[in-house]
């Protein structure tokens, strides 16, 4: 049943869609299309979670269209169900968000027609159970956010991202096609059971492997194929900004979990290595690169990289136990980075919630235009300040379960056999840690910046508190991160028929464990429980401060600001946001970035103002694109010669080839 | 007489409120220990023992002046950090181990709970919106990112050892003496330090007695605070001096523990050992500060990364073989 | 008999093929027509011997075509385009004649090379014509592409098109729709061609293909 | 294109007996029809009822190529129906009638801004004609003489039709193009009397030594020396109209130089004609199989003419000539499929040839009608056209989409077959093919981009012009990306087994 109810929320939101062409002209249009919309999405997410609570068994339905002889199947199990979860939930929220963010959309049919052709593209992925309507709907769901992303198309920085990601887009898929016809084989089995039956030989599937990986990885975001993610995100509306974020990265990790979990069959160790290598350097770099930013929401794209690569980790520690048989510690791994797969779509919707909230209120996204919002924004800045918190990976909020799961995991890493990945685990797990702190840095100073502080600019002084439901978005977000950091039983328990079906075994029931709390292996090695500690928390530090009130003084008087006796009344004299990244860029900037810092400081005497400028470019343009594109330019001037030719040497051409191939005829036996 | 299941209940709820209020009542004592045997090691007579308790009384009875701009995170910030660093140190086995909630955090989690206090102290920094806020937050920050993962890899060779990162655990395993002594152990003992020093603001990274200079970090963080909201501050950097120094005695040094039978003499044991071994590192800490001088602030880098290296090292050689 | 048949359709291909050697050597437009004349010429003689001895009459209808068409309407009309135009009588070539020359003789060692291998059910007769057909085919492409003028390209054309009727006579027994579709082509090709060749006069005072190329569409955006 | 099953059902019985009651067959009608037209519209000198006409008679084409569909398969020496080429027929009358369609609203903006001339229009629309019955007879010629034929005549009325605007440029593409392509007409000619020569010997003397059908019997009896060399003239020749490169030089200048509804027709229909006859030859070098690797040599010249035009588009500035090229480059993966052989690739080749032929003329009516709002044919001159525009930048846009091969467009179809499964039997090739590919894309939404985004240039004057045609294409493109009928698939793949 639940499969049926899939296809008809494609469906229903193909049609919204369509209606959209129709009502945009008019601008009350968004009401209607966001609600139904949400609607559907809630519907959907019924549906998934039915299936998962009760535990269905896998339903599959086909139905005639699509690929001719194959026809488009459908099939709705665990992991798909989950990742519909996902997709739904997120959708949900960016709807009923986008019911009072979308009255700023200028152009509402450069949106409307799109944003429900994008979420029932992302539903079908979901859903799809044959490599040709996978691919389909794989593509229309990037086509789709492809004109999302150029909705406003009048920025030309915008069209730049909207044309990288639709290439690289493409580049993924194709890479996915050539994964998918060497699974099918030369007589084309393209259903999904067909390539499960077929077990194709040892290069066959590391070659899989590794296009699968390039291919889903583009769209996830792993480096060095991050580089569309950061354009291309910021650049849409910020509702689909959190859903390319948070929902679509993950279907993208859907993908990858399919074809290497489930049709590939058991993995080899040393793919493992490489996602491993691969996840953690995206962890870091991407952080890292967060943390140069000055646009808020290019700073969240680029933390939805370091989470991309975080996942990634726990998934490649899930194929090292996966091919080593240890089937207790790859559900582990498995569960952490389906966890954070949950947690990441949840936090980053509501950062970038958030951010919307501070662009539709002050119209900027540089945060050095910003500042001091804490009083403008209450509610949106209460709810930021919980997003930032979890993922930072802070206890007792969310992000931090599935990073102390993911680092349980590696912990038992030390019982692999090979030694490559014994080299590499305790390498990623430092780089996990890193990207962990870093994580921290780069939000205080996305907060700090933006939020506290006084005003650097009229905007931010004069923006004022959002409408109603976006607020509500981002509360009741902010409420399932908090719900999921102290009682994560049973999401986990929750996650474990997904988990069952490719790690091969299955946590131990943690939903009634005594206080609640999570013990993924044994209570001797290690266990959380999010729900005493905020209980701790909370009593410690209401009874301090109740203590504190009563017994000493309570009293308290507003004055200027101190700072060590030299206030200075300009806004420009606080700490700015490359100023605070300052640090850190001195201290990764010589390895990993290409940091131009310019000073043009004037002469004594001169009264024109100093100037200092950082460019922090990231290397994958330098090192793969750049070169890449040259060439592809230099090849087509080569090439152009041949358009201005005379009709002799064209003809000279035609007798060449003529003379070639009757020689070839001659010499042929 | 016999022991009904809410009798122990209640001895166990006891022996851990225990903890929590041993470690909240000799945090001070612990720095004042520290600033005596620091200032006579500099020839001072320097202030009584028990000056820290005194300055927090004052503090606690002066009004807190705050900044027009100060938003209510400024005010909460304190008592956030103060709450994370004390249910951090309450949770560290001090003189038994198995108490009650022992595991409800490991040692991950205390490490993640301190890093919660520090992002909230950082926020609060930047909140007025000053120079110096902005500085001692990104300082701090710059550090906690690289002092963190050390730390977390100390963790993760302890870890390996124990087979667990249930510090009751790995002190019941470390304290039978089984293990030995182990290289990994040495380098993590020797990350553990240097991220300790660097956590807790003391030279040679930060100097806890500087002002107006601009090579401080968490004082230039905390400058605009005053009143109850310092004192708050102050208390949180003692509990964490003491929450290393347990932690210090938990995993390096777990001798005289209270085991699993809790009784007077073990639990009192127990705690004149704890007392001890506090002693003599609020001894040792000053020492090692007096013998070197402050960092420039881009040192850290290298300071921070030896302890990282180390801790690397440390992992490396047991994930290759248990032995080391 | 088979033999002076055989001996006589060998000689008439033979002469086409030399002649086509000979207009690749020239290099004056008037001698290049009439000896394109002669060719058209040798080609109406051979297409009517061969009319003969598959005694298949309506091929004398193609060797009529040819003579009154080729033999003599298209080189008058050619002529008197060249002296309306005022085309200087220099033709000058790509290539000097002596490689051209050798080109063409290895053109025609390519021809009997493909030509000769063919299976043996193949009649001897029709592989003999086939290869001199072939000789005489690239060697009107290869006079197309070694001459820079316009009206030596069109004759070159012609020849290449000799060619295709030597190959179809020799071809027994090909139905008539044949002949005729190469006739009308032929037609059709020569009333297309004078239509350009005079746009071409009132457009640029000149046919010599070069000048043309100077109008391509993007050429212009390059300055 | 093709009516589904049920309303085929239905249909059949009320088509036959309209059938039953006209003196001719829709056979004869597909080619007589437009002859009669040529003539009429020869005459008629006002250029409005001659637009008319021109609608009346390809629309009756279209009825006629329609109820080929319900006819029984037919053969004899001169003619022939059979699976391959009677969707043919029926798309390219289909084709022919849609952008008659377009031209009706084409040619009026071009009598205004006095580009033609009443009297041209008279031979425009008659050769218009002329093309279409040629190409009819070429598809339905069961003697390769015949089929020689009308794809010759085919290509001289083109010739004519593309340098009927004699500006300097058009006389040159149109002189270029006559040059090229006569030299294609010989050297096919010669490939046709070569194959005649091998069959003849088999068959003995006459028609039936060039009727198609008879020779693929007899096909591995032919002397496999002379069937490779025949088919290296038939490729060179046809090639050349099927604007492989390197004899793709007439193509891209015939396209931007012509009017607008020759372009589409040109990309449309006759490249698909020539490349038709080709593959009947190949069917016969299949059938025989001691002659040269065919599909190799197709292979080779496929993998050129993408590469080549995919790097091409890059560098153009003019957007007609653009999607000359990229018709160079469909064509060059459609060979590649034949190539390739296999039912897979076969199957997708003729399902690209058919989603190609669609797409490509719905772009060139909107090209056409972008050229004539913004006034200029000239990329760099052309910005922003969602924002002035909307409904034509969502025409282009869908198709250019569809023709960059992304889903759910019938294109995608077929390259998904081809390169999944070239990927499982070639890999290398695929490697290739998929490099094409994606140069291709690169440059195609590059530009796509660029004209469609950005602040609006040139005139925002609205267009006096039906877009039903563009919609009509590009809604069964779509059409056939989420669903092929039934009998379009049973055709296909007996058309697939013969190819080999």
């Amino acid at each position: 049943m639940p499969a049926f109810v899939g296809l008809w929320c494609v469906a229903a939101l193909l049609g919204i869609s369509a209606a959209g062409v129709v009502l945009s002209r008019w601008s009350w249009s968004f009401v209607p299309v966001y609600f139904a919309s949400l609607l559907v999405c809630l519907a959907g997410l019924a549906a998934a979670f039915w299936h998962l609570w009760m535990g269905l068994p896998p339903e599959t339905l086909g139905l005639q269209i699509g690929l001719p002889g194959t026809g488009a199947r459908f099939r709705l199990d665990p992991l798909a169900a989950f990742f519909l979860l996902v997709t739904n939930l997120g959708g949900a929220l960016a709807s009923l968000y986008a019911l009072g963010y979308g009255r700023h959309e200028q152009s509402q049919a450069r949106v409307l027609p799109f944003y429900p052709a994008y979420l029932a593209g992302m539903n079908l992925v979901v859903l799809a159970d044959d490599a040709f309507s996978f691919l389909v709907a794989w593509e229309f769901m990037s086509l789709s956010s492809w004109a999302l992303v150029l909705s406003n198309h009048r920025h030309p920085e915008n069209v730049r991202a909207g044309y990288v990601y639709l290439l690289m887009a493409t580049c993924g898929t194709l890479a996915l096609l050539l994964a998918f016809g060497l699974l099918a084989g030369a007589n084309g089995g393209y259903t999904f059971e067909a390539i499960r039956a077929s077990r194709p030989d040892a290069f066959a599937a590391g070659l899989v492997f590794l296009l699968v990986l390039s291919g889903a990885g583009s769209k996830a975001g792993l480096v060095p194929l991050h580089i569309w993610l950061p354009l291309a995100h910021p650049a849409a509306p910020s509702h689909v900004s959190a859903l390319m974020s948070g929902v679509m990265t993950k279907i993208a990790i859907y993908g990858f979990i399919r074809i290497v979990f489930d049709l590939l069959g058991t993995p080899v160790w040393w793919w493992s290595l490489i996602a491993l290598s691969l996840g953690g350097i995206t962890a870091v770099l991407g952080v890292l690169y967060a943390l140069m930013q000055q646009d808020l929401k290019r700073l969240l794209a680029y933390s939805t990289v370091e989470n991309v690569g975080i996942i990634f980790i726990g998934l490649g520690l899930a194929m090292a136990f996966r091919a080593n048989g240890m089937q207790l510690a790859a559900a582990l791994a498995m569960t952490a980075a389906l966890l954070h797969v949950f947690n990441h779509a949840l936090f980053k919707s509501l950062l970038f919630f958030g951010a919307g909230a501070v662009v539709s209120a002050t119209g900027e996204r540089n945060m050095e235009k910003l500042g001091g919002l804490i009083h403008r924004l209450p509610r949106t800045a209460v709810a930021f300040l919980i997003g930032c918190a979890a993922i930072s990976a802070l206890p007792p909020l969310n992000g931090f379960v599935s990073e102390w799961l993911t680092f349980q995991a590696i912990l038992i890493g030390t019982g692999l056999p090979q030694w490559g990945l014994r080299f590499m685990i305790p390498a990623v797990g430092a780089l996990l840690a890193l990207s962990a702190a870093l994580a921290a840095a780069c939000f205080v100073k996305a907060y700090g910046i933006a939020f506290l502080g006084r005003p650097r600019s009229a905007a931010a002084r004069n923006a004022s508190e959002v409408d109603g439901f976006s607020v509500s978005a981002m509360v009741i977000v902010a409420m399932l991160c908090f719900a999921a950091g102290i009682l994560p039983g049973p999401i986990v328990d929750f996650l474990q028929p997904v988990v069952q079906g490719f790690a091969g075994a299955r946590l131990p029931e943690q939903t009634f464990m005594p206080w609640a709390s999570i013990v993924p292996v044994a209570s001797s090695r290690s266990s959380y429980n999010g729900l005493l500690i905020l209980l701790f928390l909370v009593t410690a530090g209401v009874l301090t401060a109740l203590t504190v009130h009563r017994l000493a003084t309570r009293a308290t008087r507003r004055s200027d600001i101190w700072d060590c006796g030299y206030p200075d009344a300009t806004t420009a004299t606080q700490y700015s946001g490359s100023s605070f990244a300052m640090p850190i860029r001195r201290v990764f900037g010589t390895t990993v970035f290409r940091v131009h810092e310019t000073v043009d400081m004037p002469r004594p005497g001169e009264t024109r103002a100093g100037r200092f400028h950082v460019k922090v470019t990231d290397p994958a343009w330098r090192l793969f694109y750049g070169p890449i594109a040259r060439m592809a330019l230099r090849a087509s001037k080569s090439l152009n010669r041949l358009q201005f030719l005379t009709i002799r040497r064209y003809l000279t051409l035609v007798f060449a080839t003529l003379v070639l191939l009757l020689l070839v005829v001659a010499a042929w036996r | 007489m016999a022991v009904t299941p809410a009798m122990t209940m209640i001895f166990e709820l006891a022996a851990q409120a225990g903890q929590m209020l041993l470690v909240l009542a000799i945090a001070p004592l612990v720095l004042g220990v520290t600033r005596k045997i620091k200032a006579r090691l500099l020839r001072r007579a320097g202030p009584p023992t028990w000056q820290p308790y005194i300055d927090l009384w004052k503090l606690l009875h002066k009004e807190a002046v705050l900044a027009h701009n100060a938003s209510w995170l400024y005010r909460v910030a304190p008592y956030l950090l103060f709450a994370t660093t004390w249910v951090g140190a309450a949770l560290v086995p001090t003189y038994a181990i198995n108490l009650m909630f022992s595991w409800s955090a490991d040692l991950i989690a205390i490490v993640a709970l301190l890093a919660t206090g520090r992002f909230a102290l950082a926020l609060a920094g930047m909140d007025a919106g000053t120079a110096f806020g902005g500085i001692g937050s990104s300082r701090e920050m710059m550090i906690a990112s690289l002092a963190e993962p050390a730390m977390l890899l100390v963790v993760f060779s302890v870890a390996l050892i124990a087979g667990t990162t249930q510090l009751s655990s790995v002190a019941s395993i470390f304290i039978t003496g089984s293990i030995g002594l182990r290289v990994s152990l040495g380098l993590a003992l020797l990350a553990f330090v240097f991220v300790a020093i660097a956590e807790n603001a003391r030279i040679p990274v930060d100097n806890p007695a500087t002002h107006l200079e601009l090579t401080m970090v968490h004082e230039a963080m905390v400058l605009e605070y005053s009143g109850r909201h310092l004192a708050m501050i102050e208390a949180a950097a003692a509990l964490k001096l003491v929450l290393y120094f347990s932690l210090f005695a938990c995993l390096f040094v777990p001798f005289g523990m209270a085991t699993a039978d809790m009784n007077v003499d073990t639990v009192l044991t127990g705690l004149m050992t704890y007392l001890a071994k506090v002693l003599v590192l609020a001894t040792l800490l000053p020492i090692g500060e007096t013998a070197v001088a402050k960092m420039r602030v881009f040192r850290y880098p290298i300071f921070l990364g030896g302890a990282f290296a180390a801790g690397a090292l440390a992992v490396f050689l047991l994930f290759v073989s248990r032995s080391f | 008999m088979q033999n002076i048949n055989f001996d006589v359709a060998h000689l008439l291909a033979g002469s086409i093929l030399v002649l086509s050697f000979v207009l690749l050597y020239q290099d004056r437009i008037t001698a290049v027509l009439n000896v394109f004349a002669l060719q058209a010429i040798a080609l109406s003689l051979s297409v009517a011997w061969q009319a003969f001895i598959q005694d298949a009459p309506h091929l004398f209808v193609t060797a009529a075509i040819a003579l009154a068409v080729k033999g003599a309407v298209i080189p008058m009309a050619l002529h008197r385009i060249v002296r309306r135009l005022g085309i200087h009588r220099e033709i000058e070539q790509v290539i000097g004649a002596g490689p051209t020359m050798l080109t063409g003789l290895g053109l025609v060692a390519l021809s009997i090379l493909l030509v000769l291998p063919v299976g043996g059910n193949v009649s001897v007769l029709a592989r003999e014509d086939l290869a001199f057909a072939l000789a005489v085919i690239l060697m009107g492409l290869l006079m197309m592409i070694t001459r820079r003028n316009a009206v030596t390209q069109i004759v070159g054309f012609m020849s290449l098109e000799n060619g295709l009727v030597l190959a179809a006579t020799g071809a027994k027994g090909m139905p008539l729709v044949v002949e005729i579709s190469v006739a009308f082509s032929v037609l059709i090709a020569f009333a297309v061609f004078g239509v350009f060749v005079f746009r071409i006069r009132e457009r640029f005072d000149t046919v010599d293909v070069e000048a043309l190329d100077r109008f391509r569409g993007e050429r212009r955006d390059h300055t | 294109m093709i009516p589904s099953a049920a309303s085929l059902l239905e249909g059949l019985p009320s088509l036959a007996s309209l059938w039953a009651q006209l003196p001719v067959t829709p056979l004869q009608a597909v080619a007589l029809v437009p002859a009669a037209a040529v003539v009429l519209l020869a005459l008629i000198p006002w250029y409005r009822l001659g637009a008319a006409l021109n609608v009346l008679a390809s629309g009756l084409t279209f009825l006629a190529g329609a109820s080929l569909l319900f006819a029984p398969r037919y053969r004899s020496d001169i003619l022939i129906v059979d699976d391959f080429n009677v969707y043919l027929v029926t798309l390219t009358t289909f084709v022919a009638f849609t952008t008659s369609i377009f031209s009706a609203s084409y040619i009026g903006h071009e009598i205004e801004t006095g580009r033609l001339t009443p009297t041209f229009l008279r031979y425009y629309h008659a050769l218009y004609q002329a093309m279409i019955g040629a190409m009819n007879v070429a598809l339905v010629a069961n003697n390769v003489g015949l089929l020689w034929v009308g794809l010759e005549v085919a290509t001289l009325t083109t010739v004519m039709m593309v340098g009927i605007y004699r500006t300097p440029e058009a006389v040159e593409a149109a002189w270029k193009y006559f040059i090229l392509g006569s030299v294609g007409i010989a050297l096919a000619f010669f490939g046709t009397i070569l194959v005649y020569l091998c069959a003849q010997e088999v068959l003995g003397e006459g028609l039936q030594a060039m009727a198609w059908d008879t020779m693929l019997y007899a096909a591995s009896g032919f002397d496999p020396k002379l069937l490779s060399l025949a088919f290296v003239f038939l490729l060179v020749g046809y090639g050349t109209k099927v604007g492989l490169a390197p004899f793709h030089a007439w193509l891209p200048d015939a396209h931007a130089e012509g009017p607008t509804p020759i372009s589409a027709v040109l990309s449309g229909l006759l490249l698909n004609v020539a490349l038709y006859a080709l593959l009947r030859f190949k069917m016969i070098l299949a059938a025989n199989g001691r002659t040269i690797d065919a599909g190799l040599v197709l292979v080779v010249l496929g993998l050129v003419s993408l590469i080549f035009a995919a790097f091409m588009l890059y560098r153009r500035r003019d957007i007609k000539r653009m999607f000359a090229y990229s018709s160079i480059e469909h064509m060059g993966i459609i060979t590649f499929a034949f190539g390739m052989g296999g039912p897979l690739a076969n199957f997708a080749g003729l399902l690209h040839m058919t989603m190609h032929s669609l797409t490509k003329s719905a772009i060139f009516f909107a090209v056409g009608h972008v050229a004539q709002v913004k006034g200029t044919q000239r990329i760099a001159d052309i910005r922003g056209l969602s924002a002035s525009h909307p409904a034509l930048a969502v025409g282009l846009g869908l198709g250019v989409i569809a023709i960059a091969g992304l889903p759910p467009f019938g294109v995608f179809t077929s390259e998904f077959m081809l390169v999944s499964s070239t990927f499982a039997r070639q890999p290398l090739l695929a490697v290739l093919l998929v490099f094409g590919l994606i140069v291709a894309f690169g440059a195609l939404i590059l530009r796509l981009q660029d004209v469609l985004f950005g602040e609006p240039s040139g005139p925002a004057g609205g267009v006096k012009a039906s877009y039903l045609p563009l919609f009509l294409h590009l809604a069964l493109v779509l059409a056939a990306g989420l669903w092929l009928p039934e009998p379009v698939v049973r055709w296909f793949r007996a058309v697939a087994a013969q190819l080999g």
